[in-house]
């Protein structure tokens, strides 16, 4: 399961999608933006992705951690548009056979996926709104996003 | 010398700037670091930003050199994942 | 939340025992005994505990846990008695304000809840079954099981 | 010599061959590792068992000194959490 959502996400669901009779382990990550990020109180959350280009990527990369761990399955769902503080933007679900390869693949992924899945987010304050990372400066990651070096 | 017709989309805060979406008629040979030069300088403070970007939803480097038919993605670094 | 359950355990419930308001990431394990174990097919799991030592010390190991890291909420349940195999036995959730201690603390706990929580296996084959853990020799890991050298 | 009486609770494989539940009576001074050789004298092959013992569900060591009111739990290296 991979999923750009606009409703409300259901980790059960997630969990669920990689259900595996040969997994031994399960391994479950929920991200939550929470109320103050650096000192400012967040009033609102907005996530956009380029969706197609998301999906892909979050394939890519569950592919990537297949060929790196022995996994069973692997689902990825993340939200856009406006988030109510204190809901999930993100859930990641993994089953393997054995718990080591389940929570260094969870790690892996959401690592992964804060670096390269297209989705940005605006974090709405009192008095403004700023989108997260456009101000951040210096060059890419190479390693992190060009395909070409991604996925040893 | 010859021109291509680029389909350019553009996301987050770039998207807030520039719009969704143009067309752009650029030489051959024309680079992704070039039509970004470009496009920056329509608005102010754009040239300093970071920025990624993507051709037929896939990441390349600024170097890559645009072909006919192309659809370019360019964009912030991504913030998605909570 | 922490439980010794006859019921089939629900993950979900015990995720949502998690929740917090100032929580950015969840973890959640799922353990599963699979079909197979060292080659022979089992057919059906049994689980017996010293329930009140259980309990007892699932809290310990979640204090240990929120003395070593910045963690919200711990919850861990286990089932007992007969379980079919595909179901969960062991299901822990930890919330924390980021996802390096939610992993981390997710890890050690299933980890230490192996080594010291009074909770026994028994794995039924065509034919047999065995109490898994009984012919183990070796002496008891110290530095795992005996509380004055525990949690740091 | 004073005697101490001492519940034992088995479990696991234990409590399949000893029972659940048994009280002893113990010299004072008697070390759990004694009373479990006691213990286990009374069916084959017992004493070559790994076992852990604990004290008011805590774990404590095979030389820990019974004391009057105590109640024992002894049973093998634990297997649980799948």
């Amino acid at each position: 399961m991979f999923q750009i959502s606009a409703e409300p996400l259901d980790a059960a669901r997630v969990m669920a999608a990689v259900r595996d009779p040969a997994a031994g382990a399960v391994v479950v990550f929920t991200g939550t933006t929470r109320r103050t990020n650096a000192g400012r109180r967040v009033v609102k959350l907005e996530y956009e992705a380029h969706e197609r280009m998301a999906l892909t990527e979050m394939r890519r990369l569950a592919a990537a951690a297949k060929r790196r761990w022995r996994l069973r399955k692997v689902a990825m769902v993340h939200r856009i548009g406006v988030v109510p503080v204190g809901e999930p933007s993100v859930v990641i679900a993994v089953s393997a056979g054995h718990r080591d390869e389940a929570f260094l693949a969870g790690r892996w992924l959401i690592d992964r996926l804060k670096e390269i899945v297209p989705i940005w987010k605006k974090e709405h304050y009192r008095g403004g709104a700023v989108w997260i990372g456009a101000q951040q400066g210096g060059p890419p990651r190479r390693r992190a996003i060009y395909p070409a070096r991604r996925g040893r | 010398m010859k021109t291509l017709q680029i389909e350019v989309c553009f996301f987050a805060a770039l998207r807030e700037r520039l719009g969704e979406r143009t067309m752009r008629a650029v030489p051959r040979g024309t680079t992704l670091a070039a039509l970004w030069r470009a496009l920056a300088a329509e608005a102010p403070g754009l040239e300093r930003l970071p920025v990624r970007f993507a051709v037929r939803e896939r990441y390349v480097e600024p170097s890559y050199v645009l072909r006919a038919g192309d659809s370019v993605a360019i964009f912030p670094p991504v913030s998605g994942g909570a």
